[in-house]
């Protein structure tokens, strides 16, 4: 039903629209106040179906015969939670305000949420005199919002504890904590399921003491920080930059064999017998010389037939980065695959910025550790 | 008899209010639709017929769209360096030009048709689904408007429909075309999955007594087959949507070469999607033409059984062949000739089709009315597109014609000789059925004739130029290299463009024809059986009622309607009519079930489908209103789930007697 | 309503052999699929005349059968013909014919694959890149290239491949950016430059002459302006094509509007476009930077641009359209002198050159346009507008047309 | 989301279908194998571009297999408590029904929170959705798992609300059938992708 006010807002919500479409026309695609619009008008035809739905909080304007019987006016009034709510969303932005815009934001959040209850349950209170019918309303008005969002805080809550209390437990204690929150979840079914007489009221209780205290100690453990090494990890960003030299490293064992299912790569490079050469798609045999082309993403595999691990390394020459006020900064450019164990193969896709005839010191393919074998790169 | 649909106004919310309080007043305005005869109810309807409707008249604006967007381009190619469109427009046209007739003309007019008629012809109520299938109609047309507002809003895509990585990355393509066509046709996809969900469940679950696979129409035998081909082809696009929108939207680096990316990923999901997808075009078609040719020729399908199988193994063979869309992509020798080989196979269940239509004419009594005439016409010139097809199996052969106008002119003739000329012939066969009145015949004609002499001047002469090099996706051609003499590249892109308007011409006709139809006075409502036609979907009212069928048929033979009407002596094969479709229907009617149930009506599947629009928009622009939409998918969803799809048996009136459903005010609890 | 069915398959037919007849009709289309000059293409022509004469064959027998039947069966009154659904041994014979016609085309099909991928016979490497929207050729300076050809340093060139006659080239096609597709129709089908692979494409001319292809996978905004062209020379040509692309560099004479148009490269264009021994004031040789410029991270190399015959991705002819006649119509014997002389003052199309050195997005659809490179980081793709004076250009001319 | 025409006649308690299965059921089955195509098609992905770490850790440098063994564990046994709700809901007994499908949402959730701890951890050790193609398509093909388990929890969790409520439509046993027949399925898609993404070798 289109009631008074409903038709301000729908009226508004429209011209917002409008404004908005034209907005965008006469900005060329310029998003930001379209945009803007758009949600004014949503918001508007929001507030309009609100109206619309609340018949402007007239429940039984037509009605004159509950009217005459005055249930309406005698209001089965509750108790509400609603007002409590809204003072600690009132909280929440006070110290949002102070402190983070964060729990700022929260805080609004939280406030809408708890003023829209507080509307929808005065409305539905001024139903009838009948305390169950207007519970009834008020449920049918909220749940469809209140029941998924209130599912998904839920989830949200148990999901997000759970991964803050793994982060901060020691890499091994990890799966152990894992599989006992498993095991204590089937027990509890278990037993929940096979003694009839528990009472539903116990174990909601429990379920509830399990969901405070879980949160709790999420947000204990998250205040604490994840575990040393985590962190650790994320400073030294240790993937960062791949050594490129003879050093061991750990976790090459079984490098990257499924790289053979790329075929068309520019050139594979074998190592075998303590000699390097080169094997390049439309040319005849083993090749000493690879002509890559300058700027072009080019992936060169590297295959090893020694018995002993190793990587291939590409050296194609330097940049020179002007950092302003005379200062120059050099950076060497080469590429490498980590450690490749024997029969292992493993790819690198590299750009090579400038020609090799521009660079004092040579393009070439080496093996750390093996010597007096190597292919040259040329790039014209 | 009592055809109950609507929920009475005595039921209150799920128990007593108090005295004085009626719940429709109690609980503002989301109240369960109620039927009624605007506007409003096309927006609730989940009956399958209105939303066939709905389906065809969208799909036939799109189909303008999509034709204005051709003559657009054949405009710009009708002379050397055409200066209509810039090089930026023409990409972005001829990508929404395929992208609009593949994916919002021919599929949902399929749909239209599968939706309207496999119901009917296999004697169902609705199908299994309502309820979602008026929100895959809802998705697909959302998803269809949303991808056309980027005309609007910088520019359409503009990386071909086959949008080939890397050039779809951002880096070369920075407008937001691509993530519209990308997100759009994600939504659209929602659209084609539940329908073919809906569609499968409903032909193998809702059948008739007695209507066995092997008596079906052969048109839903197609839509059978080609509900499969979507419901396993969609999740990959999906998948290949979903990776590109996320290496444009949030940098992933599943096309980025420098990572080490291999682009012919996307051209594998690309084309096994794509691949099926042409046989999703053109199977509904073949269906359509496989009614209409034994109704014209007064005999059964010849090699009924045959027909259905070749179906069935196009399908299955369909899969085997993606890659011959690769071959100048670098596949290794052995992959070409495996593909290779396997078109050719799927040549030989095509081929057999053909046969059979031919056999089928072989000794009829034909009359040439215009869906008979737009179903030979399919024959002869999918026959032209069929047999390029073959010349292009041969993979060598392929290398020089593949990416030139030749390919052009091969699936043209595939898609527009074949799959359109199909759909047009189903226009005029089930107009009657649909809409009470029959197109005209004369206007018919004319609409024909006129589209033949256009196809075949547009897409002839485009063999032409692709054998002379002449390669697809040109925003320009030049005199320059048009080569000499007078029947050059020049003089053969001239007769495709002159073509593309007499094609146009047809189109129009068409419309003019509707329009003809249903404003003049002098054309009568159509008998209830104008065609003499064979199945079951003629075996109901002009138009049918909402619930189809008063009492369920039982089906004993194939072309069950046709052996209703006519009688054949087991020893002279001497065919004579021992009813009339009056008579059979009266007949049919004359025992009516009791209390059909038919779905109710529900905004849900709408409100759903606009929330996806909005969660897209939200993607694209701003991610605050993301959250809205999703929050809007929430709550519409929730509101689904709790609704019961037809209101609960105690919200119904008792049957009216005499009354046959009265208009009685709704209610059912939303909560 | 009675005659229109037979005439519109009168029509139909008609049509198919007109198609057939006029596809011949149209002589010297400069991309034409069935005039192959080369062994490759001619074994594609050889396997596909007889499947489109197959092919025809079926579709005229598909006609006539539906032609008869539509004039033989139309309804003249008959009573209604006898419900048949089929004859099993008739529906057999009708597929087996089309398995066995497939079988025959399959057959040689999988030969001419398996012989078009043949790589072991290869004379002679060539690396061929694409990128927006233009392709770039270099030769390597190993194996047999090196050893039989001469070829003792890499030659980089762009536009006119160049390649010696009857010898079996293996071009290595890649890309640097988007998917391109290589393709001169006379000598041998597509083949695609996928950014981060290499496909190998057979190419061999069997007659001196210059065959014109183009890009055919869809690349972005320029498309139909990317263009190559290959030439086939004699092996003798050859030679003196290779002697003279591994020239040293000269300076243009002291004070002559070639040696202003020097320094005018240097300052405004050798930023992208590599010249090979141009250097600097202090005798540095000058390296072009193109990837701090290109999405590519290339330009055309155009140490000897005037040897050949187009620039902006072949898209325009560096010689007038008399000079180009002369040389593309040229007798074999004639064809390997005319080309090799390359652009000279007189032949110069100083039309389209002008126009490209004045605006060059204007002529081209190019990503040049400087305020529109947010995606690209500001690098654009093509060649943006320099802003030259015509005096700038009258000297950059002037200095390109040495570049022989 | 059951949703029926009842489109046969009077016995609209059992309608009546060709197959035997109910429409909802076949439905399911249907969309699960449409679903199979999508996991196929990510794990197509991942397969491809696993070894391909031009940047960023390598796969078997940060997995954590016996992290990854326990939470499929869990998974798994999530599988066989939906299969005690269907029985119980076949036995027409609410209470359990409901208790076994909180006990499944439960362990679904335990699963989505490790694999949330997995993606956090990852990602401080330096893998990143932009990180690699190994990093690319690992995110996508076990995010979209998770977003399934996630979807499937919701499921469970309004199916409790619903079986408590009575408020659902047609077959109890049914419903409570289809959604575990989706449980399932994600579960077994589990299974392939613990095997083919963490054990084999990369």
């Amino acid at each position: 039903m289109i009631t008074t006010s409903s038709k301000l807002f729908y009226g508004l919500g429209a011209g917002s629209l409008v404004a908005s479409i034209v907005w965008f026309i006469a900005n060329d695609g310029g998003s930001i106040g379209s945009v803007a619009l758009l949600f004014a008008a949503m918001s508007l035809v929001f507030l309009g179906a609100i109206a619309s739905f609340t018949r402007d909080g007239h429940v039984l304007s037509t009605d004159t015969a509950s009217h005459a019987s005055s249930g309406a006016a005698q209001r089965g009034v509750r108790n509400s939670i609603w007002p409590l709510g809204t003072a600690i969303a009132m909280g929440f932005v006070v110290v949002g305000l102070i402190s983070s815009p964060g729990i700022f934001k929260v805080g609004i959040g939280l406030l809408i949420a708890m003023l829209g209850e507080w509307m929808i349950q005065n409305w539905s209170e001024r139903g009838s005199s009948d305390a169950a019918y207007n519970t009834k309303i008020r449920d049918y008005v909220v749940h469809p919002l209140e029941l998924p969002v209130g599912g998904a805080l839920l989830l949200a809550v148990i999901v997000l504890s759970f991964s803050r209390i793994m982060l901060s437990l020691s890499h091994s204690a990890g799966p152990l904590v894992f599989a006992v929150a498993g095991a204590v979840i089937l027990a509890f079914g278990t037993l929940v399921g096979f003694r009839r007489s528990v009472s539903t009221r116990v174990i909601g209780a429990i379920c509830g003491v399990a969901l405070t205290a879980l949160a709790g100690v999420g947000v204990a453990t998250a205040l604490d920080g994840e575990r040393p090494e985590l962190t650790k990890a994320a400073e030294e960003d240790h993937f960062a930059h791949r050594p490129c030299g003879e050093e061991e490293e750990e976790a090459d064992e079984n490098a990257s064999q499924s790289v053979s299912a790329k075929s068309s790569v520019q050139a594979t490079v074998i190592l075998e017998g303590g000699m390097l050469y080169a094997e390049v798609d439309g040319f005849e045999g083993a090749q000493q010389s690879i002509t890559l082309q300058r700027s072009n993403p080019s992936t060169i595999l590297f295959i090893n037939r020694d018995a002993e691990p190793h990587r291939m390394v590409v050296k194609y020459g330097k940049v020179v980065e002007d950092l302003g006020g005379g200062v120059e900064r050099e950076t060497e450019l080469e590429a490498c695959t980590s450690k490749v164990e024997q029969d292992g193969q493993q790819a690198v896709t590299l750009t090579v910025p400038k020609p090799s005839y521009a660079s004092e010191e040579p393009f070439e393919i080496t093996v750390p550790g093996v010597e007096g074998t190597k292919i040259d790169l040329v790039v014209p | 008899m009592a055809i109950i649909e609507r929920p009475s106004a005595e039921i209150a919310v799920a128990g007593a209010a108090p005295s004085g309080v009626k719940p429709s007043e109690a609980l503002g305005v989301f109240k369960r639709p109620a039927a009624s005869t605007s506007w409003k109810d096309w927006l609730v309807t989940v009956d399958h017929k209105k939303l066939g409707i709905m389906y065809g008249v969208a799909a036939f604006f799109f189909f303008i769209v999509g034709g204005v967007e051709a003559l657009l381009i054949r405009l710009q190619l009708a002379g050397p360096e055409g200066k209509i469109l810039s090089a930026d427009q023409y990409n972005q046209m001829f990508t929404m030009h395929a992208t609009t007739m593949v994916f919002l003309f021919v599929m949902p007019m399929v749909s239209a048709f599968a939706n309207y008629f496999v119901p009917l012809q296999i004697g169902a109520r609705d199908v299994a689904f309502p309820r979602i299938n008026a929100f895959g109609f809802w998705c697909w047309l959302f998803g269809g408007i949303f991808l056309n507002t980027s005309w609007f809003l910088g520019g359409a895509a503009d990386g071909g429909w086959f949008m080939y990585a890397p050039n779809s990355s951002t880096l070369f393509s920075p407008s937001h075309g691509i993530d519209f066509w990308v997100l759009g046709l994600q939504i659209t996809g929602i659209a084609s999955l539940t329908g073919a969900i809906n569609l499968i469940v409903t032909v193998l679950n809702m059948r008739a007594p007695g209507m066995k696979l092997m008596r079906m129409p052969i048109f839903t035998w197609m839509t059978l087959v080609v509900q499969f081909l979507l419901l396993f082809a969609m999740p990959v696009i999906t998948v290949a949507l979903f990776l590109l929108s996320f290496q444009r939207s949030f940098d992933a680096t599943f096309f980025d070469v420098a990572a080490g990316a291999d682009p012919l990923l996307w051209q594998h999901l690309c084309w096994i999607f794509g691949h099926p997808e042409v046989y999703i075009l053109i199977l509904p078609s073949f269906g359509i033409v496989s009614e209409i040719i034994p109704v014209f020729s007064k005999k059964p399908l010849f090699g009924y059984p045959i027909v259905a199988m070749s179906g069935a193994a196009i399908g299955f063979v369909g899969w085997g062949v993606w890659a011959h869309h690769m071959f100048a992509s670098g596949l290794g020798p052995v992959s070409v000739a495996v593909f290779s080989m396997a078109t050719m196979a799927i040549a030989v269940p095509t081929g057999v089709k053909i046969v059979n239509w031919i056999m089928t004419m072989w000794g009829g009594k034909l009359s040439f009315t215009v869906p008979m005439l737009f179903a030979i016409g399919l024959v002869v010139q999918f026959t032209i597109g069929g047999l390029s097809g073959v010349t292009h199996s041969v993979a060598p052969s392929d290398t020089q014609q593949t990416d030139t106008y030749y390919i052009v002119a091969h699936f043209h003739y595939v898609l527009f000789g074949g799959a359109i000329f199909g759909l047009f012939a189903g226009f005029y066969y089930w107009w009657p059925k649909i809409f009470r009145k029959q197109l005209s015949e004369s206007l018919g004609k004319w609409n024909f004739w006129l589209m033949v002499i256009g196809m075949n001047m547009t897409f002839g002469p485009m063999h032409i130029l692709g054998l002379q090099g002449q390669p697809r996706r040109m925003q320009v051609w030049t005199e320059a290299r048009a080569g000499e003499g007078f029947f050059n590249i020049g003089f053969w892109n001239r007769i495709a463009s002159l073509g593309s308007f007499i094609l146009a011409v047809g189109v129009l006709l068409f419309i003019i024809n509707i329009i003809y139809t249903h404003k003049s006075k002098k054309v009568a409502i159509a008998p209830l059986d104008p065609w003499d036609a064979r199945s079951l979907e003629w075996m109901t009212a002009n138009p049918p009622v909402e619930h189809n069928f008063d009492s369920i048929p039982t089906v004993n033979n194939l072309d069950e309607f046709f052996h209703r009407k006519y009688a054949e002596d087991p020893n002279t094969h001497e065919v004579r009519q021992v009813a009339t479709a009056e008579e059979v229907l009266a007949e049919l009617n004359a025992h009516p079930d009791e209390h059909i149930h038919m779905p109710s009506r529900s905004y849900w599947p709408i409100l759903v489908s606009l929330s996806l629009p909005i969660i897209c928009y939200g993607l694209i622009y701003n991610r605050l209103l993301m959250g809205v939409g999703a929050a809007f998918l929430l709550l519409t969803m929730f509101g689904w789930a709790m609704e019961p799809s037809t209101a609960p048996d105690d919200d119904f009136d008792p049957p009216a007697p005499g009354e046959g459903g009265g208009h009685t005010k709704e209610l059912a609890p939303l909560g | 309503m009675n005659k229109s069915p037979r005439r519109r398959i009168m029509a139909a037919v008609g049509l198919m052999a007109g198609l057939v007849f006029l596809a011949g009709c149209a002589k010297d289309a400069p991309q034409d699929t069935w005039q192959p000059a080369g062994p490759n293409a001619e074994q594609i022509d050889n396997l596909q005349q007889p499947v489109f004469l197959v092919a025809g064959i079926v579709g005229i027998i598909v006609f006539l059968a539906v032609a008869f039947v539509v004039i033989r069966y139309r309804d003249r009154g008959q009573s209604i013909p006898e419900q048949t659904h089929g004859k099993p041994a008739l529906e057999v014979t009708l597929t087996v014919i089309p398995v066995l016609i497939l079988i025959g085309v399959a057959i040689p099909t999988a030969g001419t694959i398996f012989d078009l991928a043949k790589t072991d016979d290869t004379e002679m490497v060539i690396n061929v890149t694409g990128q927006q929207w233009w392709w770039e050729y270099d030769y390597p300076s190993t194996g047999a290239n090196a050893e039989s050809y001469g070829v003792v340093d890499p030659i980089v060139t762009s536009g006119q491949l160049v390649i010696p006659e009857n010898t079996k080239v293996l071009l290595r096609v890649t890309s640097r950016d988007v998917i391109h597709s290589y393709w001169i129709p006379k000598l041998n089908g597509k083949k695609d430059g996928v950014p981060g692979r290499v496909h190998l494409l057979r190419l061999e001319g069997s007659k001196p002459g210059i065959y014109a292809g183009q890009c055919t996978e869809f690349c972005g905004l320029s498309h139909a302006y990317m263009r190559m062209e290959t030439v086939v020379l004699n092996r003798a040509d050859f030679d003196a094509w290779v002697a003279n692309q591994l020239k040293p560099y000269e300076s243009p004479a002291e004070g002559t509007l070639a040696a202003e148009g020097e320094s005018l490269f240097i300052q405004q264009c050798s930023r992208c476009h590599q010249v090979n021994g141009l250097t600097n004031a202090d005798g540095a040789p000058i390296i072009a930077a193109p990837e701090q410029y290109m999405v590519s991270g290339a330009a055309p190399n155009l140490t000897h641009l005037m040897t050949r015959n187009t620039f902006a991705g072949a898209a325009w002819d560096l010689l007038t359209p008399e000079c180009r006649d002369d040389v593309w119509n040229a007798n074999t014997e004639e064809f390997g002198a005319r080309y090799l002389a390359g652009v000279s003052a007189e032949c110069l199309n100083q039309k389209d050159l002008r126009e490209w050195l004045r605006n060059a997005p204007e002529k081209k659809p190019m990503y040049a346009d400087p305020t529109k490179l947010q995606a690209t980081d500001g690098k654009y793709r093509g060649m943006p507008a320099l802003g030259l004076t015509e005096d700038q250009i009258d000297a950059l001319v002037a200095y390109l047309l040495e570049r022989k | 989301m059951a949703d029926t025409a009842l489109a046969h006649g009077a016995d609209h308690g059992a309608p009546h279908t060709t197959t035997g299965l109910s429409n909802n059921k076949l439905g399911m089955w249907i969309f699960l194998g449409s679903e199979c195509l999508l996991f196929g098609g990510l794990i197509s992905t991942y397969m491809l571009y696993k070894g391909r770490v031009s940047a960023g850790p390598q796969p078997d440098q940060i997995y954590d297999i016996p992290f990854t063994s326990v939470s499929s564990f869990v998974l798994l046994m999530s599988s066989l408590t939906m299969v005690l709700a269907v029985s119980a809901a076949h036995r027409r007994d609410d209470r359990n029904t409901n208790l076994w499908l909180t006990v499944t949402a439960l362990l679904g959730a335990t699963f989505v929170g490790g694999q949330v701890y997995e993606f956090t951890a990852f990602y401080r050790e330096g893998l990143g959705f932009t990180t690699s193609l190994f990093g690319s398509s690992f995110y996508t093909l076990t995010g979209f798992h998770g977003v399934h388990v996630t979807v499937g929890i919701i499921m469970l969790m309004a199916l409790v609300g619903m079986v408590r409520r009575n408020r659902i439509p047609g077959s109890k046993a049914e419903t409570v059938e289809l959604i575990g027949l989706y449980w399932h399925f994600v579960d077994i898609v589990w299974i392939v992708i613990f095997t083919l993404v963490y054990l084999i070798p990369s």
